[in-house]
């Protein structure tokens, strides 16, 4: 195995830690918004799809496929911010006075 | 410089996701994480040279449009499918970027990278099935019981040690063909994988699933040797799969439970009379909505009695007057079992007299009021006294909570109580019941307040 | 009570009050005009078109009623012959509020639910003034008190009040009841309830009278909870008969001397064998009361209640119209004599005639 | 009591018993004799060497005592002055009761602590009873029974148990007394504390008198509370002095009519003006009890902590020597006279002796 | 290989700091990370060749008999600056892995390498010279005090800009001079930054010692690329930190304040009657003493009823019994201010009679008793009445609280209770005082159980 | 910088984040033992010893650094856990009796 792919096991490993240590006990009510907050985190595989268009091949397949690539991941980026966003107006700062 | 920024947006993604898990943090938390999103792309659109803008910004604007006009578009109560919806875009993206990578170095590649382009593939094609699979089955395109072969563990066990055997041929083998089977055993894989679960249970599956497309993209960051996709979707991999625990546990399922039971048709208990749907709360939900609340009435009823809750009711209705809610206590006239029943309980908890309201101060405040909370009452709250000129008790005079913003019952069961009928009360819309000893309810509402 | 005047008035009816009515409870003449009320006395009183009472008025006193008036208040429907007559004879509607159903729609009329509820409270504390015994715990400098030990037999109203009150007293308390329902509510106020022989009560939440060897078990295992307690209040009731005996002569010789019994059915014939109604009996050092008016102990709030009781009652007479008595769910049963007309099967009963 | 008996016999003391002297608290004779005393008649009492009172005997009975016979209990050492004089022309021993310190070594022995307490209990009872009205709140379908007003007025040991009495019975409570530390004392209790004028007590932890200005900022404070108030128990007393006067005839003018007042400080001159001992005085519709011996209508536990008291003191009394008493920590202060002659300066004064 | 074991190790010394900080798992967790050392210290001796066998073996059996023979003979009480002294030797081992290689590679080096040498020197020394001050000063060999120069913050502000003009020295010069005086420099500079700080807050200075013991073998780790060393290192000193601020809360003190307030000399507040010590606890401490004792007894005193604290106490005696631990509450005769006082209070909160111990019953069980809890009495519990014929109680019957394993006393200073005599009780051995209002204690240690 | 070297950073930085999210709240009792514990770990640099004993020069001078840099690891290595350990003695099981 490469040195530079260990020292990707090595990282894998302590993100997956981190990951792990950072959810402590989530209220339900969280509970969707944090999955939908985490899916959105997940959609960092657009960095590969970009990456993907640096060495682009001419043929149409290759073209199809990182189009492809690159759209899926931006749906999964900006529409997974934007409905956790969405689902967490409720917690807004409660307001001061409500008119009966 | 490049991986160091990439360790930032990185560490964004640990704040966010660590912001996202407190009530008080989530929406910074959000945001948090989208900036770690913003820095990893441009760090990455500015350091790779020869790019092909043109795909790059058409995939840019139809996927941008696609995913702002679904998230802005949904109705709340749709969000959960359409989460399941984007995590299987991400699952499919992951798979995108393996099969690109296939198509641009051809399938010749070192054992190691050939076995993350394999599992990229499978899991990733996985997570986009399985996903949809999912958002039908809430959106009620497919139908929501579960749906399974005979034997359909079996052929699930055979499809996944397929795949195994088939990565081996492709990092053997140098071909390009193991790799569209791959895609092909593993898109089947997710659909049979889902089909034979619930539809009470596809939060959880959902959550699994997005744990999986975590994976998907750290597999994907290995074949392209970037750190943001390896730490970012071990991030997600990691946090979403305890989350799909916690999740589980609030449902009292346990992971395995919910995958391989089958039959987690509905997580509804016994002893219901009615089959009108309610909302069902837990003790994190109820605290929740007491915490943030600037109004709290108390009503209690026989059931308080019966679970002597009279001191936990108190010790909550304490806990939120120190958090700064208006706490009362609505005293219907002929609520428990003796006039003054109540009375007796909560003198003996120390609630002073000038925080019990009777039948006609109470009224007039329910519409002011955020949150009423029942303990244990039922024929004292039934607006059918008020609307039902059938009813047997048309005409007594009731506390009007449902005109208050939100009303939660704590109760056991949906039993009636003396006078032995039904409240349409409990079907509301602005209604949650908690269904527990009236007891152990304030306990674990205080906890659960305590925790907020 | 003088705050009800005006909601009388408000149904445009003409209020008179008899003259002295409500000195005992506090209440002068003068606070009953200042609300608008007359004050009159019998003759004007027997002019009217309804008549409210506090406890059974006399026989005569009916027959001076004009034809077609109404009565409402205790009238002792099952057990007072005379009165009943005199309501047929008169030709007279009497609405008896022992009568009323015991529903949760009418439980604001419901008088016998409020009276019985303060009686409940009285006698605890007529028993706890007259026990050589404190009730709390305490333990002092001069040695522990022990808490005291209280018995209700019969879990009414009158005997949930009573165990709430001793409770707050600080007593340990048990109780008992035939209906085996009562068992939860004993416990929901922090009461132990005695295991010995149940029975189902009737369509009405009645309880039911009970065969003389179910009685037999019970006695047996009362007993030994008898002998222990420093206080037995005992209230059962089953409506239209004699109270069920529950405790005899030879578990009242069994008790300590400066035990209290206070027997609330002394007037129905007592549940305690040697209770006399409205006497103190000492047998052995045991102190036997049978109060038969308890409420009265408490005139101000009993008859502040009462009086709310028989507003909500005319406001719902009122609404209903007098003419439709007998279509309504709650005048059904309460209108025991309507126009001279016995209706209530337990009054046919009584009075000879034969189910309507 | 009969149980202790056998803790005065292993002190190799014989025990006589008069004759009937536990009958009222439920004690029989015979249950003295079956622990070990001897049931004898005044003759035999006098005889005795050492002789425990409840009441203050009869200045005559002191007479019949041989010399140098010891006499303890309730003897009324400051304003008993007859009885003092026989002590001192008797040549006995005399141990008051009264004169015994208020520290937390001589807790065990206070009878005044003891019977006061039941006293505080019972005058609450009382005053409930006698009420027209409920003390606990009830929200029922007849209307809301508001809580019962109860106003305190000494927060001695009386007041304290009288608060917590009242508070049981779910009572909102006030509280007043002019040693200030008392307001921690109250609130401890769940009641309310009144901000009225206040003094430090003397070294014994006894209130002192009050000068007329401080007393009439007094009356001004409390007179709100006293006028809403359906129940007012009033304890004050300053040993030695006549009680001091907190509720004027014009403060019960103010009163509403059916409140209920018990002046357990009666027999010192009282704290009410128009209280009168063991009378039931009603003014303008309150009625204003005055009872001196309100630990009497709990005789059974009264007893038991008096005797537990008496039982304490002979126990020290044997282990000190009776010779040893003007040494003692405690004697010093409770003997009051010994071997005729007074030492007590309040008793001195009482027989107009100078300062020993 | 050698890598991913060295990750193993890592992952074992995490899932051991975890462990370590709850105290269930605490002993578990001090195993998994000792396996931890264990195999990382095994792989580097099997990985590395031309091992100097003699070197290293004596410098194991030399170091491990010192540490080995330090740790099975110190006492209890002296285990704090033990710890201190460890956390010098491994400040020391780092700067002298340093050393080791400078003197191997000469100091011309790669500017990075050059910036974590002199980093690893002055962490390392620092960390040395101020864990033997800390050391010292717990063992009494200094004053216990502060000390420090007039001016003395400026002059560590010098010395620390005096290190980092050296490493820069030292990398673009590429010689081995500015190293030793880095080394000298921060030796100087661990003396001057402990003495300042009073005893008193010694254990958060040595948790920041040893947060910065973990940074100097990062430092080395990335001097010799060994990654077991970063991540090891890297952890401690982020754990360290972590801890340090939380001990920091729990003595109410913050960072700075410790650091350079300078004059923690003494936390003890005001408002103490007596100078004898007392062993002063908190809310965690006596949540663990109750939680792991068998049989528990409440004494109540005055000062519950003043704190109105009835229902809060038996709340927390209802959780200690659902952790099966056996609760009683002794009253004493002459409890509180009225003969019954403590019957009052605690009827109302429904503590069953049964479980009310009075002074017969109690005494003979004290010494069978793990822990007794005093929620303010005094008086009562004073051992003078039984042990001290002048004391003015003398004689009076007292509850022998003194003869239970533990006492805990809840009261909110030293002050005297009703008959105005100090109580010998509170400076006991084996009495924990919890200075607190009764009611919020009764409250804090329930939370603290909980979190058990 | 070399490409080890920031490969290293980044594992340092998610080590940094897992040592900060391993420790949640601990219980007073428990802060000397965690804090000896961590100190024990903290001995990893005994690693950095041994591998510096690997690539020993000739000099008196490498020889005795090697030697102290070893021993003063050692101690606090074992010193370290088992000194750890004896704190953590109180957190035995408890007992089921005792005798009074
Ligand atoms: N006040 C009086 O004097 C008096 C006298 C006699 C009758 N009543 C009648 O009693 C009724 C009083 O109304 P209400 O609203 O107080 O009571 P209710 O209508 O009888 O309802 C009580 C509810 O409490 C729930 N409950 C029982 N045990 C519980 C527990 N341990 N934890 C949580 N919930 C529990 C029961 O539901 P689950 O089984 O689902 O938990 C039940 O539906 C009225 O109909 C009134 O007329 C009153
Ligand atoms: N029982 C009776 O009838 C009666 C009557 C009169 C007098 N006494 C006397 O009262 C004494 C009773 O003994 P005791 O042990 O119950 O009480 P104590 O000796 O008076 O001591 C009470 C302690 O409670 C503490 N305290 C006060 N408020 C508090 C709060 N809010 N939170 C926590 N602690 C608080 C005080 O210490 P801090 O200020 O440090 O918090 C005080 O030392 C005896 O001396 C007895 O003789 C008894
Ligand atoms: N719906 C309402 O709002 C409402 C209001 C008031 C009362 N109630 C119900 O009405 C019913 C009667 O109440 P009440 O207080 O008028 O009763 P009551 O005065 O008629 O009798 C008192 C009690 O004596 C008991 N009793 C009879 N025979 C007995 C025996 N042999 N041994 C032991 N106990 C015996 C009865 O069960 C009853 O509980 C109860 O069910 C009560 O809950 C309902
Ligand atoms: N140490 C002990 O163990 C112990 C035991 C019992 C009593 N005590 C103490 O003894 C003292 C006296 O108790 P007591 O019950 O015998 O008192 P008491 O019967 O002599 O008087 C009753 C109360 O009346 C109050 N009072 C007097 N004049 C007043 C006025 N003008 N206005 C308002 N209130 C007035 C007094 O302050 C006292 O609290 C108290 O301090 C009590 O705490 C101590």
């Amino acid at each position: 195995m490469s040195e530079v792919f260990i020292s990707g096991i090595v990282v894998f490993v302590l993100a997956a830690f981190v990951g792990m240590e950072v959810i402590s006990k989530v209220p339900p009510t969280l509970h969707t918004p944090l999955m939908s907050g985490a899916n959105a985190i997940s959609g960092i595989t657009i960095v590969g799809a970009l990456a993907a268009a640096s060495f682009l091949t001419d043929g149409i397949a290759s073209t199809v496929l990182v189009f492809l690539a690159v759209t899926t991941a931006t749906i999964n980026v900006v529409g997974g911010f934007l409905v956790t966003d969405r689902m967490l107006e409720m917690f807004k700062k409660k307001p001061v006075k409500r008119d009966g | 410089m490049v991986e160091l920024l990439y360790l930032a947006a990185a560490a964004l993604f640990i704040f966010g996701l660590k912001m996202l898990g407190s009530p008080r943090t989530a929406r910074r938390g959000n945001v948090f994480a989208g900036s770690g999103m913003l820095v990893a792309i441009v760090v990455t659109l500015i350091n790779e040279e020869k790019l092909s803008w043109g795909v790059i910004i058409a995939g840019i604007v139809v996927g941008g449009t696609i995913g702002a006009v679904l998230a802005l578009r949904v109705k709340m109560t749709a969000m959960p499918e359409l989460v399941a919806a984007f995590n299987g875009f991400g699952g499919a993206a992951s798979a995108l970027v393996a099969l690109a990578e296939l198509d641009q170095n051809g399938a010749n590649l070192p054992g190691e990278i050939a076995a993350v382009v394999a599992a990229s593939l499978a899991v990733g094609s996985v997570t986009f099935s399985g996903s949809f699979i999912a958002f039908g089955k809430l959106q009620g395109a497919f139908p929501g019981r579960p749906v399974a072969l005979p034997g359909q563990h079996v052929i699930n066990a055979a499809m996944a040690a397929a795949i195994v055997a088939l990565s081996v041929w492709g990092a053997a083998a140098g071909v390009v063909a193991p790799y569209w089977i791959i895609v092909a055993v593993a898109l089947v894989l997710g659909v049979f994988g889902v089909l034979p679960i619930g539809g009470a249970d596809m939060p959880v599956v959902i959550s699994l699933l997005n744990s999986l497309s975590g994976v998907a993209a750290s597999m994907a960051g290995f074949i392209i040797g970037n750190s943001a996709l390896i730490i970012g979707g071990a991030l997600v991999g990691a946090a979403g799969f305890i989350l799909t625990v916690q999740m589980g546990e609030a449902m009292n399922r346990t992971l395995g439970n919910v995958l391989f039971s089958g039959f987690g048709s509905s997580s509804v208990s016994a002893g219901e009379l009615s089959d009108k749907p309610v909302n069902r709360a837990t003790a994190d939900d109820v605290a929740i909505a007491l915490g943030y609340a600037n109004s709290v009435i108390f009503v209690p009823g026989y059931g308080l009695a019966v679970a002597q809750a009279q001191h936990a009711t108190r010790d909550l209705g304490l806990a939120l007057e120190e958090k700064g809610v208006k706490v009362d206590y609505s005293i219907h006239p002929v609520a428990g079992r003796m006039p003054g029943h109540m009375n007796v309980l909560l003198a003996e908890a120390d609630v002073p007299y000038e925080q019990l309201l009777d039948l006609d101060q109470s009224n007039p405040r329910f519409p002011q009021t955020d949150v009423v909370l029942i303990v244990g009452a039922n024929d004292v709250v039934n607006p059918s006294a008020r609307d039902d000129a059938d009813s047997v008790i048309y005409g007594m005079p009731i506390l009007e909570v449902d005109l208050a913003q939100t009303v939660v019952v704590v109760k056991r069961s949906l039993s009636p109580g003396f006078a032995g009928i039904d409240n349409p009360l409990f079907y509301n819309e602005n209604t949650m019941m908690f269904f527990s000893d009236g007891k152990a309810a304030m306990e674990d509402i205080l906890k659960s307040l305590k925790s907020l | 009570m003088p705050q009800s005047v005006p909601q009388l008035t408000e149904l445009e009816w003409d209020v008179v009050v008899e003259r002295g009515a409500g000195d005992a409870a506090g209440f002068p003449d003068n606070q009953y005009e200042a609300a608008g009320a007359t004050v009159g006395d019998a003759a004007a009183i027997a002019a009217c078109d309804i008549v409210l009472v506090v406890s059974p008025p006399k026989p005569e006193f009916i027959g001076q009623l004009s034809r077609g008036a109404i009565v409402v208040g205790f009238l002792e429907p099952y057990i007072n012959r005379e009165l009943m007559e005199a309501c047929v004879t008169a030709g007279v509607t009497a609405i008896a509020v022992e009568a009323i159903p015991r529903t949760t729609l009418a439980q604001s009329m419901d008088a016998l639910s409020s009276q019985t509820n303060i009686a409940g409270y009285a006698a605890v504390l007529q028993a706890c003034q007259d026990a050589p015994k404190l009730m709390p715990m305490m333990v002092t400098a001069a040695g522990t008190i022990a808490p005291g030990r209280v018995l209700i037999l019969g879990v009414g109203v009158a005997g949930l009040q009573a165990i709430a009150t001793a409770k707050r007293l600080g007593a340990v308390v048990h109780a008992y009841d035939i209906r085996p329902e009562t068992a939860e509510q004993v416990e929901s106020l922090g009461a132990k309830f005695v295991a010995a022989p149940t029975a189902s009560a009737d369509a009405g939440g009645y309880a039911v009278e009970v065969e003389a060897d179910t009685q037999a078990r019970q006695h047996e295992a009362l007993a030994p909870f008898v002998a222990e307690a420093d206080i037995v209040i005992t209230t059962a009731q089953i409506p239209g008969r004699p109270a069920p005996l529950l405790i005899t002569s030879e578990m009242v010789a069994a008790m300590r001397p400066g035990a209290v019994v206070v027997d609330m059915a002394a007037a129905t014939g007592g549940n305690v064998e040697p209770s006399r109604p409205d006497e103190v009996v000492t047998v052995g050092g045991v102190r036997i009361h049978g109060p038969t008016n308890l409420a009265a102990h408490m005139p101000g709030d009993a008859s502040r209640m009462y009086s709310r009781n028989l507003v909500t009652l005319l406001q719902r007479l009122h609404a209903e119209g007098t003419e439709n008595l007998t279509t309504d769910a709650i005048f059904e049963e309460a209108a025991v004599v309507i126009q001279g007309e016995a209706r209530h099967p337990r009054t046919r009963s009584l009075l000879g005639l034969e189910d309507a």
